[in-house]
């Protein structure tokens, strides 16, 4: 049931994209896109009644320096986590760039209807 | 040779890092960095042929780290990028001259080439997407570099759905996760193999077939491409037609198919009816065009077709579990045919660029009479269009008939019929090109052209040399061998593939 | 635009180090807490762009000029890419962590531990924060040649009567 | 439990106002909404180091996008596009919407991760043996820059791939005259 809210905020960000005609519409289309995908995969890796992946002092055993067995069976998955954080830098110059763009067009055009920046055919 | 495999990514990366700092007055260095760059990554490309590897990143093992795997695919996408990217490099030596900060876009250059390569290279599916966002982004930028109302546009138009492409893809590959628990290919492949396709998977595949399909501008999703080829300066324009499209979208589409998924029916036939919508929709949107270079784009689509459409075939045959040898003809007839469209269409694109410079117009109405004024240029450009319309002495010719000869034993007269249609629909558009470029009358404006000389020429005179020499890829049986056969085994396979390069 | 008032400059000069030095914080410990390259380089650039916006554009060139934050982008780039190279050199293959497998095993949740992880932090931490810097101030900069759009775009559509 | 669905219920409805309202402003600010309440979902599944990499990102993201709508003249926005081609699109939104919901009945179960149930998932490696093989306390730390450096390393460049091309696209002069060299 998260997960299907998660795809429906995807969806919701997918129809601003595609329907929506103003620039930075688009954009924040795009960009709801994205939240939906990380939030998708940081619950993947989700672990009723975890610990977050980052060892404390707590989590090594007495003496040795070895990793208690409870945080072992305890710890969420780290990996979508990395993943996460690739994507989230990755959208984050995607949208300097977009956004770049629509200043640029704003500033040819003088509009963000996009409608109205028509230039090229079909 | 295993052991350089990085360098494809890692010597492109580094000099793009280090080229902005270049200001005005470095810009001679700057140029001839980033053509030694690309040169020597061509050296690397051919050294590569024939071998076989995995490399480690930071050697860990292929179950927790990153892999870069060498296979007879990933050498001939090597080769064929790093051809075109060193052929656009030259030509933009004089070329970008037209524009501002040339430094930037050298390094824009090749970190887009990078991208390409670490796609190419790539064992991780993760790993793949980021290398696919590189790419893509360095394109996005490259597209609009021009700053004009047009290019703007068409930046954005292509920004907006590459983006979109991005997220399904990020999705597919969360789901993939999600139900294997492995980003390496030949892990996620056994675990796929294990379960079955159930209907996550094939979510991810349908996310996957309409990502990496707006990726490589296949019918339904080439929306953008006829706006985003033409307004790129003309050696990105070679560099996107050439072999963006197919590094990004046919390559990635074709590994994750047949060495991940696995063939299935559903999927060869989607695969097929996209082949044959691309290839006709494609060479009829081209027939009406006036605008050079939108005409070429698009010719990409419809050639886009013809290289799915073989690989589709050829999944369908494997997937029937009909006989290997047909399935591998179609296959190789797919892929001869995406080097030899690397090959000519960015022939073709440098063709238009130097026209354009020369005479400051794209509309081939206002042109016309330039064989005289242009020799060369007209020479490089005939053999390209002979090339992409199938005329049998040119490289194109023979990957076309092989395509015919697969359609025709796997019983697809029907398709047989639309490839040749299609081909002859080509040869009248270009045929148009020809009469309106080059031939006619010079109209008085344009009296005063030159021939573009230096290092354009160089350029196109090495793809058009290029386009008569490879027919001898299928020819001759050594060559053959040791470049293309290793590439459709990579295909042919299957799943089996991965695992038998992880070591699984 | 000259900025806002004496205020509002004079607690963002002082909230402007804090922000700062939470940044060099967070990417320092980046292998032991929360936080990282990434992060504490959006920190960095984001305290610039405090800056930026209580003393205005011409203030923030003069403390960080764009040349030097462009290098310090590349520079950042280059030395990510350069530790990895060295783990090609020290270590056999591409990424490897030389420093911790052989050299500097430092002590498990000290601050000198972990190897090249704490110099990538670092080397991303700088990148992040001078492309960053480098992005807003790009896109302030911009405002200028808005005030006259181009040729017949008061506002309407430039684009009929074009083609 | 129930705080993550009233955290995505509160970001669904963010979204929705975000996509609907008229005024380009608040459109952005919804973002922001959105944004926020990912950060603290991002808390609550234990991933601290992406509800910081998340915040500070947000921060910097609605100052880029607020500076695209702010001081343009018109930021009233006047309707859709085609009243039939918007049906069309919501109806394949929905089918893919409901196509989609199927889908997550064969991943495990929310709360449930993949890793702890595949033998050799490489997580489980990670948890494991990360402190011993990287030596970073923050397993994701070890993960991004030991493990899977590479990305980073792809990461890295993306970010610095769209700032080239950010200031190239904004450059006030594009082209220039080509100085013929024999004339």
């Amino acid at each position: 049931m998260l997960y299907a809210l998660c795809l429906l905020l995807f969806m919701i960000g997918l129809y601003c994209a595609v329907v929506k005609k103003n620039l930075v519409k688009i954009v924040i289309g795009l960009a709801i896109m994205e939240y939906a995908v990380n939030l998708f995969l940081i619950m993947l890796g989700y672990r009723a009644g975890g610990t977050a992946p980052i060892i404390g002092r707590g989590d090594l055993q007495a003496g040795a320096e070895r990793i208690t067995a409870h945080f072992i069976n305890s710890a969420v998955d780290p990996l979508p986590q990395a993943l996460v954080l690739t994507a989230i830098v990755i959208s984050l110059g995607s949208l300097a760039l977009l956004i770049s763009i629509c200043i640029r067009i704003y500033d040819k055009y003088g509009t963000f209807d996009i409608t109205e920046i028509r230039r090229l055919r079909g | 040779m295993i052991r350089v495999l990085p360098a494809f990514v890692v010597v492109p990366l580094v000099m793009a890092f280090i080229l902005p700092v270049f200001g005005r007055k470095g810009k001679a260095l700057a140029t001839l960095l980033a053509n030694l760059v690309t040169i020597s990554l061509l050296a690397l490309a051919v050294a590569c042929v024939g071998k076989t590897g995995v490399y480690e990143v930071g050697n860990w093992s292929s179950r927790v780290g990153i892999v870069l795997v060498l296979d007879g695919l990933t050498s001939l996408m090597l080769l064929a990028i790093n051809v075109v990217s060193a052929a656009a490099m030259l030509f933009s030596v004089r070329y970008m001259e037209q524009y501002t900060a040339k430094p930037k876009y050298l390094s824009l250059f090749l970190l887009m080439v990078a991208g390409m390569n670490g796609v190419v290279i790539s064992g991780d599916i993760f790993n793949l997407f980021v290398f696919l966002e590189v790419a893509s982004i360095a394109s996005y930028a490259l597209v609009g570099f021009g700053c004009e109302h047009e290019e703007l546009e068409a930046s954005f138009k292509y920004m907006v759905l590459g983006s979109v492409a991005s997220s399904f893809i990020l999705l597919g590959i969360a789901l993939v996760y999600g139900n294997t628990g492995a980003l390496n290919m030949a892990y996620a492949a056994r675990a796929i193999q294990q379960t079955g396709i159930n209907a996550g998977l094939a979510f991810a595949m349908s996310l996957f077939i309409a990502g990496f399909g707006l990726k490589a501008a296949l019918v339904p999703f080439h929306a953008w491409l006829p706006d985003a080829h033409p307004s790129a300066p003309a050696p990105i324009s070679a560099m996107l037609s050439g072999v963006l499209i197919k590094a990004l979208g046919v390559y990635a589409l074709s590994r994750l198919i047949f060495n991940v998924f696995g063939v299935s029916v559903p999927v060869s036939w989607v695969l097929i009816a996209l082949g044959v919508l691309s290839m006709v929709v494609g060479v009829f949107l081209a027939v009406g065009q006036w605008d050079f270079k939108r005409l070429l784009a698009y010719h990409s689509i419809s050639q886009m077709g013809y290289v799915v459409l073989g690989i589709g075939i050829g999944a369908l045959i494997l997937a029937k579990r009909g006989n290997p040898v047909w399935a591998s003809l179609a296959i190789l007839g797919g892929l001869f045919h995406l080097v030899n469209h690397a090959v000519f269409k960015s022939l073709l694109f440098l063709t238009s660029g130097s026209v354009e410079m020369a005479t400051g117009t794209r509309q081939l109405k206002k042109m016309g009479g330039l064989v005289e004024r242009m020799p060369y240029t007209r020479a490089a450009c005939t053999i390209a269009s002979a090339s992409i319309a199938g005329v049998p002495p040119f490289n194109g010719f023979w990957s076309k008939l092989i395509l015919v000869i697969a359609a025709v034993q796997a019983g697809f007269f029907g398709l047989a019929a639309v490839t040749v249609v299609v081909s002859l629909v080509t040869l009248l558009s270009f045929l148009k090109v020809q009469r309106y470029v080059f031939l006619g009358d010079l109209p008085e404006e344009l009296r005063n052209t030159r021939e573009n000389k230096g290092s354009m020429l160089v350029a196109m005179l090495f793809l058009a040399t290029l386009c008569l020499l490879m027919s001898l890829l299928v020819l001759v049986p050594s060559l053959r061998v040791t470049v293309l056969q290793p590439a459709v085994d990579a295909l042919v396979e299957g799943v089996g593939h991965a695992m038998k390069v992880a070591n699984l | 635009m000259k900025g806002m008032t004496i205020i509002v400059k004079t607690i963002s000069g002082w909230v402007k180090v804090l922000i700062f030095l939470f940044g060099i914080d967070v990417i320092l410990f980046g292998h032991l807490t929360p936080g990282g390259g990434f992060a504490g380089g959006v920190i960095l650039a984001s305290s610039y762009v405090l800056l930026m916006l209580a003393f205005g554009r011409e203030f923030v060139e003069k403390n960080l000029p764009i040349p030097l934050a462009s290098k310090l982008d590349c520079l950042g780039a280059f030395l990510f890419a350069a530790v990895a190279i060295l783990g090609l050199v020290f270590g056999g293959a591409f990424f490897v962590n030389f420093l911790y497998q052989k050299y500097l095993p430092g002590q498990a949740l000290h601050l000198v531990s972990a190897g090249t992880i704490p110099l990538s932090n670092i080397a991303i931490g700088l990148k992040v924060g001078a492309s960053l810097f480098l992005a807003i101030f790009a896109l302030s900069a911009f405002r200028k040649d808005f005030q006259r759009p181009d040729a017949g775009g008061d506002g309407k559509s430039p684009v009929a009567g074009q083609e | 439990m129930a705080i993550f669905y009233i955290l995505l219920f509160f970001m669904v409805i963010a979204a929705i106002i975000a996509v609907e309202t008229k005024d380009l402003l608040s459109s952005v600010i919804c973002v922001g909404a959105i944004g926020f309440g990912g950060a603290l979902m991002f808390l609550f599944l234990y991933a601290p180091d992406i509800a910081i990499t998340q915040i500070v990102v947000e921060v910097l993201g609605l100052i880029i996008l607020i500076r695209a709508t702010i001081s343009r003249d018109h930021t009233f926005l006047t309707g859709d596009r085609e009243f039939f081609g918007m049906v069309v699109s919501v109806a394949i939104l929905l089918v893919i919407f409901l196509a989609g919901i199927k889908v997550f009945e064969t991943l495990p179960p929310f709360g449930t991760p993949i890793f702890a149930q595949v033998p050799d998932a490489p997580s489980q490696t990670y948890i494991e043996k990360g402190l011993t093989d990287t030596g970073a306390a923050n397993l994701v730390a070890g993960v991004i820059l030991d493990y899977r450096g590479y990305d980073t390393l792809g990461e890295a460049t993306v970010l610095f791939t769209a700032i080239v091309g950010a200031t190239v696209i904004l450059r006030t002069r594009s082209r220039k005259r080509l100085e013929e060299p024999d004339a």
